[in-house]
């Protein structure tokens, strides 16, 4: 049994403990720099797994990946965590207590990121997605003085708690119809069976609204607005790419490698998701009038462009979905981060508080700006990019219909995305005061706004990364 | 052993049902106990020795006293009237005997893939074997799991001092 | 000389176009400097002119049927070749001479005549510009060329009527022009374009052989191609003042006097007729087009000639009379005379451009009032305008020996003749009685306003006139030796006269026809006199007169409510069609397009209220979701097509 | 092919735009200067590049792509930065130069505060519809096309101005512009997307070289149905009727420059992408869709120069204007034979730099007297002389005066409508558009400028400084081309006559086929 | 003759019992008992299957184990989170939670 396969799970995990130690030995004063050091921690191993391209192996008897496709997914989770736990030293700082906690948690989280995306059997899935999703219920309920944090945690917990009941029953009526809880031998099993039997239509289902609460799709959407806009900001940005990016990547590897077969079936379900999340994701962010709320229905819409890679099921569309996810984390952090400083400055996060901030602080109009485009596919920013991956990779599959309302419904987001630039630069601040923001938070802020252009106007670097994911997947 | 299934699942789900009917939660909380003993005899009937273990333990054990800990906390006073329904407690249940009937036409069609060999006699050295190699992972993870819950329950529970 | 200025005509034009330049962008603020380069470059123009007027004549009829022609390409594509030249030939001599000639004269006149505006140097500019443009219209050796000058001479002419533009009557009446005008060019664009396509060419000389035979080239009908001619025919309406789009011609005389007499009396407006004498075998091919030009001439002739009779301002009289006496050549056109035509115009420049630098003489001395009721005894005053302005309108009127008289008989002879052909001839011979008429009326105003004007009087004492200065007389004279003896060159005596250069086909040897010559005479004589009678002597009140027909006085004194009927048309019909559409582009067009947007909007405000903040709710969609789902699942086919427009359209 | 000369071109005004973000926003003059002189690089650039193709490719008749640039871009996409310039692009990027220098230049009276961003944003804008024109590669096509969007967008609502005859903001102006835009290149993208795919499978290899793609012999329904998405597309853009509306709203909301360059290059870039890549590639689609889009200009003719007569804003007028000139280009599109196409593109030519002028001068006037509404103007001849001149020279142009830019296209896209007979009539009726021009054009003219004096403008300032580069620029460029219109059309002949042979070929082999489109 | 159909049926009716309460519940702990039930069916079946399909690899009882931890750790902070709400709004009931909506 080779352990270093895992290094980069187990130097996580001793980076969590570590810190909580540390954070329990020094004095409170001091805490403030554990967030950093967390960062420091994640880069540094975000910079070791680029090692581990080209392995392609299983550890455990084909229970655990360590293949391009999860490293990519894991890297994805370390640059969100990176950027998450650089932008929201002000924010915890402000939030009170916990201070070292709320990042050992990040990285807890974290944690079962990388487990779900690199899981290949359903247990360890199963597991993976408690642990992201257990951190996550603590991190949402972090803000102590906040009701509305408490609030968004017990709706997040008792609506994942039945969706993951549901994922269960789905994987168990599963693993009864095939024997087995390993992906790759469900598919063989599977392939055995041939027809489609009801316990597996049912359990597809199970799974289908499982793993679409998590990347909230319609109609199991509807915790995500409200808890991104009760939870901690920084928790949202982590909440709105990692936990989503690493759902798609469990998903992905459930329904491709396990479901081949029964794809006929699955995509068509999940073109019609797509495309009912994509129509009401971007409608009811037009009349949001809170930052969070908006971006939460935005990141819904996401989602729905995200599935049309799914229902590729090729090497093109998981390329599509590795490419946009990547890209995805930083048009969201990078608008997240502007709205937690933002919010930790004035405390408001409705969007009509923006008004004037092009000249309050121009970086953050700026960057805001530029995330929500390219959110939106507006070249030459790297949403544009990502969404020809996505779409280019259905188009010719009978799905013409989907990617026109998908280009449709992505081109009229632009309307509510540009309000936000509206009052930004249209309107004149009511209160001059100038926009505080500590130096790590305006490194994220960079960093995400010039990645975005740059992948925007040459997507050559991550697409070679996303290519290797996807062609991992299916060798 | 006919009728002994009966008799565990008329217990398990009618208790179920009286649980989730009862209008006062430390009833409730009772009945629930009870369906967690019908469900360890299940997993007698099914040969799962451990499993019935482990879930009178955890189950009806710590879970519980967990939920009464929690009642104990949030109700003052007097029990009655404080498990009540909502207004859309037809709609639920509507949506729960759709999925009632569902499961009931899934598994009746289903061709499911049995085996017919007896099952073994004692599963703990499996199952200790089984968790100790092949799920070494999730092991570990559920490890981690429970200290993150752990640590975030007494996070989250803790009082605030009032600032300002 | 002579054969450098045949073989290099285009200097011609070329020399105004410098001197336009120069005074536009360098030499603006000077005006005297810029009155020098004008005059300088149009009497070189000039000079050349008589020149390649020499040589032509010199030559014979050789130029008649084979121009001198040099041309450049002005663009050039794939099945489109546009050039631009010069085409030298005994017509466009002739006008080359002509308009040179007028022009330079109105230059010097304006010396006088602008002395001391404001925007004198902007002036010789623009009048540099419309020689330029005039020249270059006249040489053109296709009828694109044509256009494009004849657009520009309409630019100028736009850009002179609104000279002082700071008048409202003046703005108004500028834009009337252009605006007139360009509804003729539309005709001739049109006209020009579908010549094109059938015969790939606007070359004249070329299209002048291909028409004759249009069958062997194109697949037109007659009926097309007499519908080409008549929509071409369409641009001379609107330029050369036709009935109906005649109304631009008097207002345009808010322009100054100079610039009525280059543009809307001696040059512009007879480009009309002048196209129609270029292309006048497109014409002939088709005797229903030339039934309908000879028709619209001869009536704008009598119709003119009718408003003219009660106006009431000096450059309006003569403004109809212009208008009458293109109609006069588009008869002698459409009879299928191109020398009837081009005769009447070259005279017909003289005496008008005279009449009109005569009644600006008059306009300058009355401080521009222009009421000639207000005049009267300006013949003491100022005698050298009284005497070439009777000389004009001795022409005019048709009276031996003045230019008129030659030009004006050729035409009514040439009509006459015509209602002896084979086609129509009842519609010629109706046209020759309203000719001979209109030949009577026009002596009748004409006299009316030169005894209203020079004879007995001063009805206004405030007014002080004087006689024009040197460099207004001057040209008056010149014009007025011009008027005297300009019909000579066409007289029936010459052997080699002027029909022997400027013709179409065969050349017949003008015969002289007595019975015109007496009954025409007579008429205008018989005019003149009445005139007398009636202003003059003021034997008979011309006031009683008017009420006495009334009715029919109110309808010539406002011109047959022509104007009135247009501007009702535009604000009304025109306008309030582009008022609806307005209308409809906001609240249909943008209407749909903001629907669409609000929809989307209200479709968003109320999904959201599907948003509750109970949890429970959530739930319950999302099992309710599970259960549709797996229905969906169960119950659809995936075969069936159902589900396959989910998956399976392409 | 040594010096990357497009390249540069490409690069000056955004090394512009990078050299302001480092000026402090004070200032605005050396801000204005350094995007005047980069600006100025590209189009002495761009006229050099202009004068030797002309002589080296045109007048020798080689013609094709020069001064080509192809680096590997995206390679599992095939995308290529591949740029080149033609017949066809060359005009446009000496057009998208001239209106970028001079928009410069323009004035608009609510640029003098933020004068960074604007000119930042600008520069911005200029290098995206210049990236348009020369970029070979679809996917870079797209890629700049797109670019303009957000700049205009943030440009309007923050510089923009309302309306005084139409009730609208400019926030509404502003996202009524975006939306339509985009709304139009999600179909665009649509069609581009499922090209590209199709051509990926029927060649081997995913390309978007517009040159490769169209070498493709698609079938007719798959021709029929992309051309109809890209048309919807491509003639939003150009604001054909009836997806028209944005134009005149987005006009009179956007500040001078923008206004210039909106109608001036970027809407053309509609019509170059319908030319260059819907006739081009996909020529039996279009075919199949010609007689639609004919009526559809006629409507744009005809019916938005109606419109005008009622209009009381000058910048409607001109903004309406600029839909009905887009009819011209829209016939000639239509008329599918090369007489048309090369007065399509010549038109588009044309009506750049006759627009830019005119809004220039609305834009000036506006910005001096603070007032675009007609019935409270007039007389300003005597206040502003020189505004006068360039006003009365845009309104010629725009009547299509012979000797200035705009007739001979327009002749040649008569010419080339005539020639096909079921468009005779269509063109008929958008001739009557000529005379139609006229009216508006001098009404404004003669309302706006001519009349008694009022002495309300009287502290009005005349043209002067830097405001005399594009009243100065324009005009050359106006008479120049249209005294010499052979410089502009043997150009675009070269350009377009590849595309027009294709189009022969194409449908030549489809009726030969016996299938009727 | 009792068979895997049998202990299916009763867990998936276990399940929707457990759904009920949780769906029509206003108390917030009486919601997590609900999920507590859904998640014991789960159980049973992973177990059935693990007796009837894979008889002899007890995968299943691996898994209804972790299952059973994953609870007990979701309990925990489910509870934790109610005590939290709880002293802010005094209440448990879930239709009180509801100040995040549209």
């Amino acid at each position: 049994m080779d352990l270093s396969l895992l290094t980069i799970e187990i130097a996580t995990v001793l980076l969590a403990i570590g810190v909580l130690v540390i954070g329990l030995l020094i004095p409170r004063e001091q805490r403030f720099g554990l967030g950093y050091l967390v960062t420091i921690g994640l880069a540094i191993i975000l910079f070791v797994s680029f090692g581990y391209y080209g392995i392609n192996a299983t550890a455990f008897e084909g229970m655990y990946y360590v293949d391009d496709f999860s490293i990519f997914f894991k890297q994805l989770i370390l640059v969100a965590a990176v950027l998450v736990t650089l932008a929201a030293t002000l924010y915890v700082k402000k939030m009170g207590t916990n201070y070292g906690e709320f990042f050992v948690m990040t990285v807890f989280a974290a944690l079962g990121m990388m487990v779900l995306s690199s899981a290949g059997e359903f247990i360890t899935l199963y597991l993976g997605l408690e642990t992201m999703t257990i951190s996550f219920y603590i991190l949402t309920g972090f803000k102590k003085n906040d009701s509305k944090s408490a609030e968004a945690g017990i709706k997040y917990l008792i609506l994942g708690a039945m969706s993951s009941g549901i994922l269960l029953y789905g994987l168990s009526l599963v693993y009864g119809m095939t024997g087995t809880t390993v992906i790759s031998e469900v598919a063989v099993k599977l392939a055995e069976m041939g027809s489609l039997s009801p316990a597996m239509v049912v359990g597809m289902v199970f799974l289908v609204a499982g793993f679409g609460f998590k990347i909230s799709a319609v109609p199991f959407q509807m915790w995500s607005p409200d808890v991104y806009e009760g939870a901690p900001t920084p928790v949202t940005a982590f909440l709105a790419v990692g936990s989503k990016a690493a759902a798609f990547a469990a998903l992905i590897r459930v329904f491709m490698i396990a479901f081949p077969d029964y794809s006929l079936q699955w995509k068509m379900l999940f073109a019609a998701l797509a495309a009912l999340t994509i129509i009401i994701g971007n409608l009811v962010a037009i009349p949001q009038t809170n930052i969070k709320r908006m971006l939460a229905y935005s990141s819904i819409a996401q989602a729905g462009y995200i599935m049309t890679g799914v229902i590729a099921a090729n090497a093109a569309g998981v390329r599509g979905v590795a490419f946009y996810g990547m890209l995805y984390v930083f048009a969201t952090i990078g608008a997240f981060t502007v709205v937690m400083n933002f919010s930790a400055n004035t405390g408001s996060d409705e969007i009509r508080d923006y008004a004037g901030l092009a000249r309050r602080s121009p970086l953050l109009a700026a960057v805001l700006t530029v995330c929500l485009l390219s959110m939106a596919g507006i070249p030459p920013l790297a949403g544009f990019a990502g969404k020809f991956y996505l779409f280019s990779s259905i188009v010719d599959q009978g799905y013409l219909w989907l990617v026109i309302i998908g280009l449709l419904m992505s081109m009229a987001s632009v309307y509510y995305y540009l309000s936000v630039a509206k009052v930004m630069y249209m309107a004149d601040p009511v209160d001059d005061s100038p926009i505080v923001v500590p130096a790590g938070a305006k490194a994220v802020l960079l960093i995400t706004m010039i990645v975005t252009v740059f992948l925007g106007v040459y997507p050559q670097p991550l697409s070679v990364l996303a290519n290797l994911a996807a062609n991992s997947l299916f060798f | 052993m006919n009728f002994m299934f009966w008799l565990i699942a008329i217990i398990t789900l009618g208790s179920a049902l009286m649980m989730v009917m009862n209008k006062n939660i430390f009833h409730s909380a009772l009945f629930m106990v009870v369906t967690f003993l019908g469900v360890a005899a299940v997993y007698l009937m099914l040969y799962a020795d451990f499993m019935a273990a482990v879930q009178v333990l955890v189950y009806a054990g710590a879970i519980t006293i967990f939920i009464v800990f929690g009642i104990m906390l949030t109700q003052r006073g007097n029990m009655k009237e404080t498990n009540l329904f909502s207004n859309h407690a037809a709609l639920a249940g509507i949506v729960s005997l759709a999925l009632v009937v569902i499961n009931a036409v899934m598994v009746v069609s289903t061709n499911w893939p049995k085996t017919g060999a007896e099952p073994p006699q004692e599963t703990v050295g499996s199952i200790a074997e089984l968790m100790l190699t092949k799920y070494v992972v999730p092991f570990e993870v559920a490890a981690i799991l429970l200290l993150v819950a752990l640590i975030g329950a007494v996070i989250i529970a803790k009082e605030v001092k009032k600032t300002s | 000389m002579i054969d450098f200025a045949l073989h290099n005509a285009w200097l011609i034009p070329l020399l105004p176009a410098i001197a336009f330049l120069l005074i536009f962008l360098v030499f603006r603020p000077l005006p005297k400097v810029s009155a020098f380069i004008g005059i300088t470059a149009i009497f070189l123009s000039f000079v050349l002119a008589v020149h390649v007027g020499i040589g032509v004549i010199q030559a014979g009829d050789q130029f008649v049927e084979h121009p001198l022609k040099q041309v450049v390409t002005w663009f050039e594509m794939s099945g489109l070749k546009i050039e631009m030249g010069v085409q030298i030939d005994p017509t466009s001599a002739m006008m080359l001479f002509m308009v040179s000639l007028v022009a330079l004269m109105v230059n010097i006149y304006s010396l006088g005549y602008m002395h001391g505006d404001q925007a004198f140097s902007r002036f010789y500019a623009f009048l540099a510009l419309f020689a330029m443009s005039m020249l270059g219209l006249v040489i053109a050796p296709n009828l694109l060329q044509m256009f494009v000058f004849w657009e520009l001479v309409g630019l100028c002419s736009y850009l002179l009527i609104g000279f002082w533009w700071h008048k409202y009557s003046a703005r108004e009446a500028a834009k009337k022009a252009f605006i007139t005008t360009r509804t003729g060019d539309f005709g001739l664009l049109l006209g020009i374009l579908l010549l094109q396509i059938n015969f790939g060419t606007l070359d004249l000389m070329t299209l002048g052989e291909m028409i004759p035979n249009f069958q062997e080239y194109t697949n037109l009908s007659v009926g097309g191609l007499t519908a080409i001619a008549a929509i071409l025919f369409l641009g001379p309406i609107g330029k050369s003042g036709q009935f109906p789009l005649h109304v631009w011609l008097p207002d345009a005389m808010e322009g100054p006097t100079p610039v009525s007499a280059l543009i809307h009396a001696a040059t512009m407006v007879v480009a009309g007729v002048y196209l129609v004498g270029r292309s006048l075998i497109l014409f002939q091919t088709v005797p229903g087009a030339m039934a309908f030009v000879a028709f619209m001439g001869g009536f704008t002739a009598l119709f003119a000639a009718t408003i003219a009779i009660t106006q009431t301002e000096m450059k309006k009289i003569l403004a109809y009379s212009t208008v009458s006496q293109l109609g006069y050549m588009m008869l002698a056109l459409g009879a299928g005379s191109l020398t009837g035509g081009m005769f009447h115009l070259f005279t017909h420049a003289f005496f008008k451009s005279l009449m009109f630098l005569g009644a600006g003489s008059v306009l300058h001395a009355m401080n521009n009032d222009a009421d000639i009721w207000k005049y009267g005894g300006l013949k003491k005053k100022m005698p050298i305008t009284y005497w070439t302005f009777l000389i004009g309108c001795l022409a005019i009127a048709g009276i031996f020996p003045f230019a008129g008289f030659f030009s004006k008989d050729e035409i009514l002879l040439v009509v006459k003749e015509a209602s002896h052909g084979a086609q129509f001839a009842g519609l010629y011979t109706l046209l020759f009685w309203m000719a001979t008429i209109t030949a009577a009326l026009t002596a009748f105003y004409m006299f009316r306003m030169f005894f209203i004007c020079f004879h007995g009087e001063p009805r206004d004492k405030s007014f002080h006139p004087h006689e024009a200065p040197f460099s207004m007389a001057f040209p008056l004279v010149v014009l007025s030796i011009f008027s005297i003896f300009g019909g000579f060159i066409g007289a029936p005596w010459v052997e080699h006269g002027f029909g022997y250069y400027v013709r179409l086909g065969e050349y017949h040897h003008p015969s002289v026809d007595w019975a015109i010559i007496i009954v025409s005479t007579i008429l205008a004589l018989g005019s003149i006199f009445l005139a007398y009678w009636i202003y003059g002597k003021k034997a008979v009140s011309h006031e009683a007169l008017a009420q006495k027909f009334a009715p029919l006085y109110k309808i010539s004194f406002n011109k047959y409510y022509i104007d009135e009927i247009y501007l009702w048309l535009i604000h009304n019909v025109l306008d309030g069609l582009g008022r609806a559409l307005w209308w409809f582009d906001i609240t249909v067009v943008d209407g749909i397009i903001n629907g669409i947007g609000n929809a989307a909007k209200i479709l968003g405000s109320i999904l959201r209220r599907v948003q509750t903040g109970k949890l429970q709710h959530y739930a319950l969609v999302l099992f309710a979701g599970v259960v549709i789902l797996v229905l969906i699942m169960s119950f659809a086919d995936t075969s069936s097509a159902s589900l396959s427009l989910l998956g399976g359209v392409r | 092919m040594g010096f990357p000369v497009l390249t540069a071109i490409l690069l000056s005004p955004i090394i512009g735009a990078l050299i302001s973000v480092f000026i402090p926003k004070e200032e605005s003059k050396i801000i204005k200067a350094v995007a005047g002189i980069t600006t100025f690089i590209s189009l002495v650039l761009t006229i050099i590049l202009y004068i030797v193709y002309y002589t080296q490719y045109v007048k020798t008749g080689i013609g094709g792509f020069a001064f080509t640039e192809d680096i590997p871009w995206v390679a599992d996409l095939g995308v290529i930065y591949s740029l080149g310039v033609d017949g066809f692009s060359l005009p446009m990027l000496l057009l998208t130069n001239i209106i970028g220098f001079t928009s410069v230049f323009s004035r608009s009276w609510s640029v003098e505060k933020r004068a960074k961003e604007f000119y930042i944003l600008l520069l911005i804008l200029i290098t995206g519809v210049m990236g348009t024109f020369i970029a070979r590669d679809l996917f870079i096509f797209f890629l700049f096309y797109e670019v303009v969007v957000i700049p205009i967008y943030i440009m309007v609502i923050i510089w923009g101005s309302g309306s005084k005859t139409k009730d609208v903001t400019k926030e509404y102006a502003g996202m009524k512009l975006t939306i339509y835009l985009l709304i139009g290149s999600a179909f665009l993208l649509a069609a581009m997307i499922w090209m590209y795919k199709e051509a990926a499978g029927i060649l081997g290899t995913p390309t978007f070289d517009i040159a490769k793609l169209a070498t493709i012999d698609f079938s007719t329904q798959f021709q029929i149905v992309v051309f109809g998405m890209m048309a919807f597309g491509f003639t939003c853009l150009l604001s054909m009727f009836p997806f028209h509306s944005w134009s005149p709203d987005g006009y009179a909301g956007a500040p001078t420059a923008v206004s210039m360059i909106h109608a001036g290059v970027l809407k053309k870039i509609g019509g170059y992408g319908l030319i260059r890549i819907g006739l081009f590639i996909l020529p039996v689609g279009a075919k199949f869709w010609a007689p639609l889009i004919a009526i559809f200009a006629v409507a744009n003719v005809v019916y938005a120069a109606l419109i005008c007569l009622a209009q009381k804003d000058m910048k409607y007028v001109v903004g309406y204007s600029s839909v009905s000139h887009m009819g011209f280009v829209l016939i000639g599109v239509a008329s599918m034979n090369i007489i048309g196409l090369n007065g399509a593109v010549a038109n588009m030519f044309a009506h750049g730099v006759m627009s830019a002028l005119f809004f220039s001068m609305v834009g000036y006037i506006y910005a001096a007297t603070k007032s675009r509404y007609i019935p409270d103007l007039g007389g300003l001849a005597h206040q502003m002389p020189v505004a006068a001149v360039g006003f009365v020279v845009a309104a010629m142009a725009s009547a299509g005066l012979p000797g200035l830019v705009s007739f001979v296209p327009e002749f040649t896209t008569f010419v080339g409508a005539f020639k096909e007979p079921s468009l005779q009539i269509p063109a008929i009726i958008a001739l009557t558009g000529v005379v139609l021009g006229a009216v508006y054009v001098l009404r404004m003219v003669a309302n706006v400028l001519f009349g008694p004096r009022k002495e309300e403008w009287d502290h009005v300032e005349d043209i002067k400084g830097s405001y005399w580069i594009p009243v100065v620029v324009l005009i050359v460029f106006i008479v120049a081309f249209g005294v010499f219109p052979s410089l502009l059309m043997d150009m675009v002949d070269s350009g377009v006559q590849p595309i027009a042979a294709k189009l022969v070929q194409a449908t030549t082999a489809a009726a030969q086929m016996g299938g009727s489109i | 003759m009792i068979g895997l159909e049998h202990f299916l049926i009763l867990s998936g009716t276990l399940f929707c019992i457990g759904l009920f309460g949780a769906l029509a519940k206003r108390n917030a702990i009486a919601i997590l008992m609900g999920l507590e039930l859904m998640l014991n069916a789960v159980n049973i079946n992973l177990v059935a299957f693990a007796r009837y399909v894979t008889t002899g690899i007890l995968t299943g009882h691996v898994f209804a184990i972790f299952v059973i931890a994953v609870a007990a750790a979701e309990v925990a902070v489910g509870l934790a989170l109610i005590v939290a709400i709880y002293r802010d709004r005094i209440s448990v009931n879930v239709d009180d939670f509801d100040w995040l909506k549209w």
